[in-house]
């Protein structure tokens, strides 16, 4: 158990630090689906098996399927993709702040102590998740319904190609 | 929830016309009178019903007062105020009169605005204006008894000023608007004072502003000193100040003359038959409160008094027939306020309710005259018309009989009360004062019936050709009120004449050592004057005929001899120019010239707006730098400020 | 495992994308980098829904994943929008609210 | 341990085992659809098992043609592209019961690799992986019809996926849980009880979702080769593209083996329950071998007699003579066996496991059948075009399967 944490870990971390890295942005695409993918791995871990599933279904079945698919799409040239790097200083800067960002998060953090509660029957089982999603959450689930149907709505009125009106600027 | 039907069936009414009204206005389509007069006239109607049903019970005998508790208004820290209804008898009465009245009133502002543009709005106002006097008097507590007050303030000012074209008509609203704003100054002080007096020792719960509160707090009230005044007198002065504004009392009537400008129904039924009585309606209402402040009461006594003297002096000499009918009203008012001002608030309740009646009856004949004179309100150019508007003049004679209190119809019981009440009381001078007026009454009201409806015609050819009696929705409502200003004053048939005074025992306000005090006097003493009343309205009727009876030459006549009175009479004693040198002009002067060209202009927007502005505009060109539309940049920002936080979380 | 050692890893997925949002100039990439935040904080939920034994945690997880979801399809759209009306994915090309004043 | 990797192993190993058979059924399949011998050249000393054997010098030239890589393509990418797609479509059957599960002192022992309660969940995520490898190929082929290919197969796959999901929620609540192991028990009181015929909107759907989704005509267009200059594989060749093709028959034996669990019963045999299969076993066993001797006894006669009117002049010509003599062999063989060591007599797990192994057979004729039915379906039905693919994908199919799922819940709910 110890061993997969760390390898699952070690992954997810590299691969996440890979796709702020990448230039190109499929590489970017392709380790976030790495740094998905160990994470559900964790959530295995943590008996979420639910949510390790639909982390996998989801995200990167359809959420990162999605972006490579727009990324193949815009199928962007060589020239598109090079990047004005900010100043070295600034990059300094940065890397400090999100040490920082690490370093305070992780003080707050390390004060947790203690053993995880026991188990109970069933926990994170798709049973109890969907007894949860249908009796105590019903509200929420509903209305996000209609967040993705919203989504799905506004996503295709703002893709869609007009043909008469709003003629495509080039500038 | 039935009363609360009472107060919402006319506010749908009125949301309904409304409504289409407006719709109708921006489509510039024609209203649908069917419609209008269905929900204008049917939801009133329904409302007096419900209204009806909800008050037999107490005209039976019934003394446990109905409370509805519809819901919580305003809830601050110990400061409780529920939006509850009440009813009892009192109230009761002045539902009944209102739905009641109000719904023939309707029903004949179907024939009388016939053809108006604004027909639809005409009824929504007046429906709305329905809901708020119900509001007024269903109220259990000061505050929604204050609500509805604002109300029919409003819509008095909105039918005041119904033909906003005509500036002069639009004008009168104003001063209506603005005259009564200084009564509700007063009465809102009152209001305040009685707060602050309650609030720092109401319980958990207490709705301090309910009525029966105050009434069991009465003792603590009594006790308790503003500054140096005694509670009670400060309290009942500040409410009677708003009374006289919303009441048309000396000094603040002034408005109710220049009202007239509105629709001739709505004159009858806000400013004769409901709006003007809520002043004395407030003062029953809170009789328990009036009843510690004896001080209060001489001063409503002597201003009610001066108040019927005064008005009816002037309406001796209008020519203007609803004017002569507005100065009436303010007379009568008057009585009303005596009869409160002497303890005897059953009286002024029941001349209330006569006065209603044929009061209403007087403006809707004064209307139906206007309407078949094509507008002509002049009654020098009058007369005669008793043959072209048979059932109007008929009607018409019946109310003037009623208000010059000849027996046995409505007012002489009504008044005659209160003249002896006055009397019985102890106060001889306003009882003279009250004798004197009611001749003036009876003078004014039959010189005002022979000019109009006997003699020679004078009216002018054109205005001959359409003279026609009124159709029959309008003449139902003169008929209907006519009877019911003839016999409603058997209600308070005096035990002198053998009756049981049952209006006032119904009612059964105040406090009984008032009855007590009264019943020293013998029923002699009544019976004599009772005669001297009626003797005296019957030499005015007699004066009236023999002045007027030939037309208006003679009377002219001697106008002229007496210039100097009748210039001062015609002129309503120059209050108007008092006023407007007194209290308009320094305002205006100092409003134009210190107010508006110092403080507003140079100060407010200048220093304050303009340059405040100035400093924005140049705090936000300095900040936009910041907002370079690069989206990495705003979220660096970001980044710092959680990093902030978290520092400060950190080394906290 | 104890719970730290995943809310640590949580805290690093988060400020990675947290510098990746600011790093990065490409709106892909930036997007990409607030799924690994969104992920970060999905998994602190999902760990505290273990360490406390309670599936409430799991709950918000599902919902973030959801709103993730509903988060992609529509900024995807805009960026789509964006690349026709200008040719471009750069965040750098698109300074259109900027004002005139500055800069 | 041992268990674990022989639960691992028998899919993996089934599903190799199916593969050539299926692309045998495929090839001659098709040749008999279009009047035509189809493969009949390869053999081994003459012997060609009806062209069976042709899938070896398939392989072999597979493997050995030149692996080209473009030069502009993405190396990286496009080299694990065919990996991905064979790696996921290999591991979807992982959840699939193969027999009913074994009855051990220790407890119910699952025959399928991993016992999953998300077990449906399980096999969409990861059949939605699947995507990438199709995407990966046309994207790192650096050509722009791989590149146009690519994201028509994923837009495809991506739209039909819906349905499919949507089509199996009726057959979800009628189980009450995504345990495939579970939802055949659910089917198992009789034939009457097979999804199919509860779910018959539900099992049409499913079946032409999962054609749609594993890009078969009628909805090959990812790679329709005539019109749209193949797809995504345009640029690949040699083991890559083989492993492209192997994915895409894995893909449509893993779509027979759902369709046969979630609606035909799984390894149900028809009639028989489980305990009466235990019970008889032996028998079952027993008299199956003595009628499979007997059987190619018979068979083998009137196979030796048979003169092909074609001459090959080769090894080929004495095939049928091999095959009857061997035949004969086996059948005396067996039926010298049989009869000389008498009925079988199985009790406990060896009852068990020769009733698993009937129900593995049952269950692999249903894969078989329905490899069939994709072959069938291929060769007869002409391809859609692009736009009303997905129409019918979008307008007709996922309507019709939330309607599905309005009415198995509607009457789920009432009953």
């Amino acid at each position: 158990m110890t061993i997969l944490f760390y390898i699952l870990s070690a992954l997810a971390v590299l691969s996440a630090v890979a796709v702020i890295s990448f230039r190109q942005p499929v590489y970017s695409a392709l380790s976030l689906v790495v740094t998905l993918f160990s994470l559900a791995g964790l959530y295995l871990t943590l008996h979420a098996e639910f949510l390790a599933i639909i982390q996998i279904l989801t995200y990167a079945g359809a959420i990162l399927i999605l972006f490579i698919f727009i990324i193949m799409l815009l199928n962007l040239n060589k020239d598109e993709l090079k990047e004005q790097t900010p100043a070295l200083w600034r990059r300094i800067v940065l890397a400090l702040l999100g040490g920082f960002l690490f370093a305070g998060l992780w003080w707050g953090v390390k004060k947790l102590s203690g053993d995880s509660a026991k188990l109970t029957e069933g926990f994170g089982s798709i049973a109890s998740s969907g007894k949860l999603l249908f009796t105590e959450y019903v509200l929420a689930f509903e209305i996000s319904g209609i967040l993705l149907t919203v989504a799905l709505i506004g996503a295709l009125v703002l893709a869609k190609r007009r043909l008469n009106y709003l003629p495509e600027e080039k500038n | 929830m039935v009363l609360a039907w009472i107060i919402l069936l006319p506010l749908l009414g009125a949301l309904i016309n409304g409504y289409h009204a407006l719709s109708c206005r921006l489509r510039q389509q024609k209203v649908i009178h069917g419609m209008v007069n269905f929900v204008g006239v049917g939801l009133p109607f329904v409302a007096f019903l419900i209204a009806l049903s909800q008050g037999i019970p107490f005209i039976l005998g019934a003394e446990e007062p109905i409370r509805e508790n519809l819901f919580s208004w305003i809830s601050v820290g110990s400061l409780h105020i529920e939006a509850g209804l009440y009813l009892d008898r009192l109230s009761t009465l002045m539902v009944l009169i209102i739905t009641g009245v109000g719904t023939l009133i309707h029903l004949y502002s179907i024939g009388y605005m016939k053809g108006d543009s604004g027909y639809a709005k005409y009824f929504a106002y007046l429906n709305l204006f329905l809901t708020s006097m119900l509001i007024l008097v269903l109220g259990d507590n000061l505050l929604l008894l204050f609500l509805g007050w604002e109300g029919v303030g409003l819509c008095s000012y909105l039918l005041i000023g119904f033909w906003f074209e005509d500036k002069a008509k639009a004008q009168a609203g104003k001063k209506a608007f603005i005259v009564n704003r200084i009564g509700d100054v007063g009465f809102l002080l009152g209001i305040f004072a009685l707060g602050v007096l309650l609030l720092p020792g109401a319980g958990e719960n207490a709705v301090i502003f309910n009525f029966e509160y105050i009434e069991s707090q009465i003792g603590l009230i009594t006790v308790s000193k503003v500054f140096w005044l005694s509670a009670p007198f400060i309290i009942t002065l500040f409410l009677f100040v708003g009374a006289t504004g919303k009441s048309a009392q000396i000094p603040l009537y002034v408005w109710l003359p220049d009202a007239m400008a509105g629709p001739t129904p709505v004159s009858a039924l806000i400013h004769a038959a409901t709006m003007v009585t809520a002043g004395v309606y407030m003062i029953a209402r809170m009789d328990f409160l009036f009843d510690v402040a004896p001080e209060t009461l001489h001063i409503i006594a002597i201003i009610g008094a001066s108040t019927a003297l005064f008005a009816a002096l002037i309406a001796m000499v209008q020519t203007d027939i609803k004017k002569v009918l507005a100065y009436s009203t303010v007379s009568q008012l008057g009585y009303m306020f005596l009869a409160m001002g002497v303890g005897a608030y059953a009286y002024g309740v029941f001349h209330l309710m006569t006065h209603a009646f044929f009061k209403a009856c007087l403006f809707l004949g004064s209307g139906s005259v206007i309407h078949a004179m094509s507008g002509e309100q002049d009654i020098r150019k009058m007369g005669g018309l008793k043959k072209a508007l048979p059932i109007t003049s008929m009607t018409f004679l019946i109310a003037t009989m009623t208000i010059a209190g000849l027996p046995p119809f409505a007012a002489f019981f009504s008044k005659d009360h209160i003249l002896w009440k006055t009397y019985s009381h102890g106060h001889p001078i306003l009882w003279v004062m009250g004798l004197l007026a009611a001749f003036g009454t009876a003078f004014y009201m039959f010189r005002l019936y022979i000019l109009t409806f006997t003699g020679k015609s004078r009216v002018s050819e054109e205005a001959k050709a359409h003279l026609h009696e009124s159709p029959f929705n309008m003449t139902f409502a003169l008929i209907v009120l006519a009877v019911l200003s003839a016999v409603a004053g058997f209600l308070g048939l005096p035990e002198v004449l053998g009756g049981h005074d049952w209006i006032a025992h119904w009612l059964h306000l105040g406090s009984n050592a008032a009855e007590a005090h009264g019943a020293s006097h013998s029923h002699t003493m009544e019976l004599l004057l009772m005669g001297v009343s009626v003797a005296v309205a019957t030499f005015a009727i007699l004066l009236a005929f023999v002045l007027y009876r030939n037309g208006l030459e003679g009377p002219n006549k001697r106008a002229r001899a007496m210039r100097p009175l009748h210039n001062l009479l015609t002129n309503k004693f120059y209050v108007d120019e008092i006023y407007d040198a007194c209290v308009v002009r320094p305002i205006y002067y100092l409003s134009q010239s210190i107010l508006f060209t110092v403080i507003d202009r140079k100060l407010i927007d200048e220093v304050l707006v303009n340059r405040s502005g100035r400093f924005l505009a140049w705090l936000g060109s300095c900040v936009s730098r910041i907002q370079n539309g690069f989206v990495n940049r705003y979220a660096f920002c970001f980044l710092l400020a959680f990093a902030l936080m978290l520092g400060i979380w950190v080394f906290n | 495992m104890s719970i730290t050692h995943y809310l640590t890893l949580a805290i690093a997925l988060f400020s990675i994308g947290l510098i990746g949002v600011v790093l990065r100039r490409n709106l892909l990439v930036a997007f990409m980098s607030i799924e690994l935040m969104l992920n970060g904080a999905n998994l602190s939920f999902i760990a505290f829904s273990r360490y406390l034994g309670d599936m409430q945690g799991q709950m918000a997880a599902f919902f973030i994943v959801i709103l993730a979801a509903a988060e992609a399809a529509v900024g995807l759209a805009i960026i789509v929008l964006l690349f026709r009306r200008q040719g471009s994915v750069q965040s750098s090309v698109f300074q259109n609210l900027k004002d005139k004043v500055g800069v | 341990m041992l268990t674990m990797s022989l639960k691992i192993l028998v899919p993996f190993v089934l599903i190799l085992q199916i593969l050539p058979i299926f692309i045998w059924m495929e090839r001659k399949g098709a040749s008999y659809i279009q009047d035509r011998r189809g493969p009949n050249r390869a053999n081994i000393f003459g012997i060609r098992l009806g062209g069976m054997v042709h899938t070896l010098p398939d392989v072999i030239k597979l493997i050995f043609k030149e692996d080209i890589i473009p030069t502009r393509a993405n190396r990286f990418i496009y080299t694990i592209a065919p990996f991905i797609s064979m790696t996921v479509a290999c591991m979807t059957f992982a959840v699939i019961p193969w027999a009913a599960p074994l009855t051990l002192d220790s407890g119910s022992f699952a025959l399928q690799a991993l016992e999953m309660n998300v077990g449906i969940l399980y096999i969409f995520a990861i059949a939605s992986i699947g995507v990438y490898g199709v995407m990966l190929a046309g994207w790192g082929s650096n050509n722009k019809y791989s590149l146009m290919g690519g994201l028509r197969a994923s837009s495809q796959m991506i739209s039909y996926e819906l349905t499919l999901s949507l089509s199996i929620v009726g057959v979800l609540i009628l189980s009450g849980s995504l345990e495939l192991g579970a939802i055949v028990e659910s089917q198992s009181a009789n034939i009457l009880s097979w999804n199919f015929i509860r779910q018959p909107l539900g099992c049409i759907l499913f079946l032409v979702a999962a054609v749609a989704e594993t890009n078969r005509t009628p909805f090959d267009l990812p790679e329709a080769e005539a019109e749209l200059v193949a797809g995504y594989h345009t640029e690949y060749s040699s083991l890559k593209f083989a492993l492209f093709y192997m994915a895409e028959y894995v893909n449509m034996i893993i779509a027979s083996a759902l369709i046969a669990t979630l609606f035909f019963g799984g390894w149900q045999v028809p009639f028989i329950s489980t305990e009466l299969l235990r019970e008889h076993a032996d028998l079952i066993i027993h008299y199956s071998l003595l009628a499979a001797g007997v059987g190619s006894i018979l068979g083998s006669i009137p196979l030796f007699l048979y003169k092909s009117r074609v001459r090959y002049g080769d090894a080929r010509d004495t095939e049928t003579k091999k095959i009857s003599i061997a035949m004969f062999v086996l059948g005396i063989a067996l039926v010298a066996w049989r009869l000389g060591a008498g009925e079988f007599f199985f009790e406990g797990l060896a009852a068990q496991i020769a009733a698993a192994a009937l129900q593995l057979g049952i269950f692999i004729a249903k894969i078989l059948f329905f490899c069939w039915f994709f072959v069938w379906i291929r060769w007869t039905l002409p391809r859609f075009r692009y736009d009303q693919l997905m129409q019918l994908g979008w307008k007709a199919m996922l309507p019709l399967a939330l309607l599905n799922l309005f009415i198995t819940a509607g009457v789920y709910l009432l009953v």
